[in-house]
This record gives structure tokens, sequence and C-alpha cells, in this order.
């Protein structure tokens, strides 16, 4: 789960490495950084896909280190007023404040995690009254408004479809090819006579389908097959021109 | 399932079963034989006849089912008419909402949706008078589909099925935390 | 309930509730003294611990509650009614504890803790019926503040919010913080 360092200074898990570092045990000197911070990256290229736990891991210690060879490098608080030395361990303070709370969270969400996985394995009779007894109960329904059934039906669909969810953040490759759109398309066209523009809409089924169809016409139109007429203001039509070889023909160029 | 409590077991299926479960089935999903678990059956159905247990083992419709028993009714209907005890359970809701939104749909439609068998939910649905048969599928195999009633928009306070709260207002976020859910989870 | 088996009773109440019930709830349902009532449960819960038996008694939400046990999941699964619960991340889990623990929280406290935008795990949180808004903050640029819900508590098998794991075991030990200090700490 943790990135490992392979360096010639050392090999090993990064948290380590900063332990290694912070005890003194390794020195700040020897540690290229731009090597810890290449290598990082040409791994996540291998991965082809970047673990945000791994990534925030890393860019903590990394930035961690950075900020211990700086400050070792240049020394500077001597150059600072009353003031402003007080505005950094200020700073300081609250940043090693943030750092333990979010440590003592991530440490206790581990508990939290087995709790729920022994909940879950635990069932419990969901029948209720169940069907003998329903005559008891005056009116369940009564208690639950419109927005509860809104929510348990979004969580039964959510919960039998993650598959499709899951891929909702990488773009979906089209199904069909332009090509495949403008041989649709002229088959569409040549089947019925009467065709309006809007052809390129009724056909698709989505967004870049639309775009897909929209491209196959400006090709037929390009090829010279079809032609498209607009009346002032009213609708465009398309219009097939020339016989059905020439067009397949074309087509099939 | 080997030197295990078996008759613990079959509690616990029988404790969450919507439905009768026959000695075949139990015999399938707990991989022992039919005889062995007859013998435990009995064992359970001795063990809940005396006066301080709740319940009792029915063999009802080919299976075998956990009823609570029927002397203890008063103090049930009691429980029952209380307004903070007397809601849809989370399974019936959600099989009442796949049909609200999804109408008209078979109960192997729903069935397949959920996951799990919802006959038993369905049928609670049916006798609230929730939902109702609306019609058959065409078709040579054609199965009975339903929909809600005229009675379930009157208690949900709706003026018609188009008052449902539109999904769209739910699904997007939900879409999206999904993904990135999906993206921040650790495959390894 | 007068010289009536009163543990018969409640088992059969127990058995037909969707929800965890009280013992103020059980000694009004049932009319008896909540003394009464403590003894009772208490014997059923003991009366449940064998081997043999499939089923337990956990005090869940302020009230108590009838479960499978949990080693039989593997044979129950196909009959279990939930259809939620496809595990959380650990960016989901730290966010749920930070709410759990800092609630009333909004947020962006959240993110400040997390140090990333939460925005998408909170929502999926919610979405599971983990945490729920509580309300608004005082004030002008009042943010929507979050807390964790009764079904969390059933989830997680508590009793109260009071029976979380105690955070300060959690907390990072000296030395830990120590070192961070001196990390961070100007050493020329």
């Amino acid at each position: 789960m943790s990135y490992t360092v392979k360096l010639d200074l050392y090999e090993g898990p990064i948290g380590v490495l900063l332990t290694l570092i912070q005890g003194a045990d390794l020195d700040i000197y020897q540690l290229s950084i731009t090597d810890l911070v290449n290598d990082f990256m040409a791994e996540i290229e291998l991965r082809k896909r970047l673990d945000l736990e791994v990534a925030t891991e890393f860019l903590l210690v990394a930035a961690t280190l950075i900020e211990i060879k700086c400050r070792k490098l240049f020394p500077t608080t001597s150059l600072l007023d009353d003031g402003e030395e007080l505005a950094f361990f200020e700073e300081r303070d609250l940043l090693l404040a943030r750092l333990l709370e979010a440590k003592t969270y991530r440490d206790v969400s581990s508990v939290f995690g087995t709790l729920i996985e022994l909940g879950m394995a635990r069932y419990r009779r969901e029948v209720g009254f169940g069907i003998e007894l329903a005559y008891l109960v005056p009116d369940p329904l009564s208690h639950n408004r419109a927005d509860d059934l809104a929510l348990a039906y979004e969580r039964v669909m959510r919960a039998t479809t993650p598959e499709v969810l899951s891929t909702h953040h990488v773009t979906p490759l089209p199904r069909m090819s332009v090509l495949e759109a403008r041989e649709i398309l002229l088959e569409r066209l040549l089947a019925t006579k009467d065709n309006s523009f809007e052809v390129v809409t009724s056909l698709a089924s989505s967004k870049i389908e639309v775009v897909l169809y929209f491209l196959g016409l400006l090709e037929l139109y390009k090829l010279g097959i079809i032609d498209a007429v607009q009346t002032e203001l009213g609708s465009i039509t398309i219009e097939v021109k020339g016989d059905l070889d020439q067009l397949t023909k074309a087509t099939e160029e | 399932m080997t030197n295990s409590p078996l008759r613990g077991a079959i509690e616990a299926l029988l404790f969450v079963a919507t439905d009768p479960v026959s000695i075949d089935d139990l015999s399938t999903y707990l991989e022992v034989p039919k005889d062995e678990i007859e013998v435990e059956l009995e064992a359970i159905s001795a063990s809940l006849k005396g006066d301080e247990r709740g319940v009792e083992l029915l063999k009802i419709a080919g299976g075998y089912r956990l009823y609570s028993k029927a002397q203890y009714e008063p103090y049930l209907r009691r429980f029952a008419e209380d307004s903070s005890s007397s809601k849809l359970s989370g399974a019936a809701l959600e099989t009442l909402a796949i049909v609200a939104y999804q109408q008209p749909i078979s109960r192997s439609r729903v069935a397949t949706i959920r996951g799990v068998n919802s006959d038993a939910v369905m049928r609670l649905l049916s006798v609230k008078g929730y939902i109702a048969p609306l019609g058959k599928e065409r078709g040579p195999n054609s199965a009975q589909l339903f929909g809600t009633t005229r009675y379930f928009l009157e208690v949900m306070g709706l003026n018609s099925l188009e008052n449902l709260p539109r999904l769209i207002e739910f699904a997007p976020p939900i879409e999206m935390a999904e993904a990135l859910e999906n993206t921040l989870r650790d495959e390894a």
C-alpha cells in the first residue's frame, strides 16, 4: 500500500525514510529529492493510475523532507524579527496540531471499518410484522415522506449497479465510428423519401451519437451524396442525390 | 458445514428469511443432508414450545417459517398502533420505491433489481393496498405486472405519479461520489 | 400483564420490530415495570449465548434488537435484505470518524482536518445513511452542519455515541508528536 523508495541511499517504505531522516540515521544532504520525485512520477506512469492514498502519503513525506532540507540549507530564523518569529511558531503549532489530529482520525477509522464489517454481517429481520400480522399495523406508509421513497429507490439502484456508475469519471468510448454513423444515416435517408435535419438527433441515443451523426451527415454532403435545403426560416430538409449504385460505391471508398 | 453448530445456522436462516424455507433449500444452503436438517428443525420446534418463548416454527406452503405466537397479538397490536414502530421496513420501502418508479413491473424484475426474492414483501405491499396487479406482460410467458394504487398516492399526499420526487435531484451527486469513491478505493 | 409469560411477549415483540425497542417502550406496550423488563431482557440475552442459537440480542441506538449472529453470515447472504453493503473506502471511513467525533460539524471543517476537499465523500456518506444534516450554524454565512444517524449507530453496533472508541487511545504517541515537532522546528 505504501510507496516503496528505491534510491542508492535508501530502499524501503517512504514513511520509514522520513523516520530515518528525523532520527538523523540518514543524512538529508545526501538525499536527492529530485531523484525521489522523478522515481515516483515514473512509478505512476507505470501503474497508469494514481492511488490517492499513496500519493497523499508521498506528498506529505516529500514536502516534509523539502522543508527539513530547506531549513538545514538556509537557516533563516535569525533574520526574522520577533513578530515574524512568533507568527512562524504559531503557524508551525497549528500545522503540528492538524497533522496529529488527522493521524488520530485515520487510526480510529480502522476500528470503524471493523465495526461496520461486523455490523453488516449481522442481519436484521426486515419483514417486520409480516403478512400475517399486516392487519395490525394502521398505515405504515403514512410515516414516510415521498422523499424517503426517492432515497430508497436511489439507494437500491445504486447498490445493484455499481459497475455502471464506477466508469463515470472516464470518458466513454463511442460505440460506433463516423463511418458507421454515415452508413446508418444513408440507409435511413434512402428508406424514407422525406427527410428533415432532425434525423441527426432522432437516430442518436446519446450526445456523442448526435455528434457522430452530424459528422456523418457533413461527410455525405462533402461527398456530394446529399444536399441540404432550407426554406426561409423553416426546417432543413435532406435530399439524396444520384442513384443507389453510385451511392453504395461512394460509401465503400 | 461440518462440526459446526448446525442448529444455530438454521435458526439464523429462518430468522432472516422472508418466505418459508423448504428442507431441500436448507440442505442446499447449509450443505448438510436433509435428514440432519429435519432432526434440527424438530429440536428447534420443540425448544419453542415453552410459554417463555414468543415465536413458533410452522410448516407453511412446503417450507418452514418462524411466526410470533398468536397469544401475544394484543401486545403486538398496541405496539403496531404506536406511530414510532409502525413504519415500513427498509425492504418494504425499497420495493415500493422500485414499483413506484418502474411501473408496470413484474415480481421477478423487482427481485432482479433488489438481488433477493421479494415475493413476500410484494405480497405485504399488496395486502396494504399500496400496489396492485395492473395486467399481464405481452408474450407467451406473460408475467403479472404491478403498479402503485390510487390509495398509495393518497397516503403519500401526491396528486399524481408525476409528483414523485424527481430522481435527477438525487442522482448526479451520487454518481459523482461513487465515481470518486471508486477512484479513491485502493485496489491493491 | 400479570401471571403471563412476559419473556415470551418480549421475544414476540422484538421479533416483529423493525427498529430497536427501548425498555421504556417495552414497559408501555406490555404494562410491566421497567425493572421486570430488564430482568427478562437479560434472561433472553443469556439464553441466546449458546452456540446452538443463531440469533443474538444487542443493545443498539438506545434500544434492544435481535440480529442473526455474524458467524452465520456466509450462509445468510442470499437471504439478507440489505442491499447496501458495499465496503467503505479508507477516505470514507476517515471522514465518517471525523463527523462521528466532532459532530455537529460543517463540510469545510472536515476538509480542514483531512487536508483535502471532502464534499464527495460527505455526500456518499449521506446517501448511505451514515450521516445527515443536523441544521445550520448560527450567524450570517451559516454552513450546514452534519452528524451521524441512528442507522450509523445500528451498523456500528453501538448503543450511543458515548460507546464510540475513546479517541484519546488513538492519539499518536508523544514521541511521534515530538519527532514531528522537531522536524518542523527550525534547528539553526
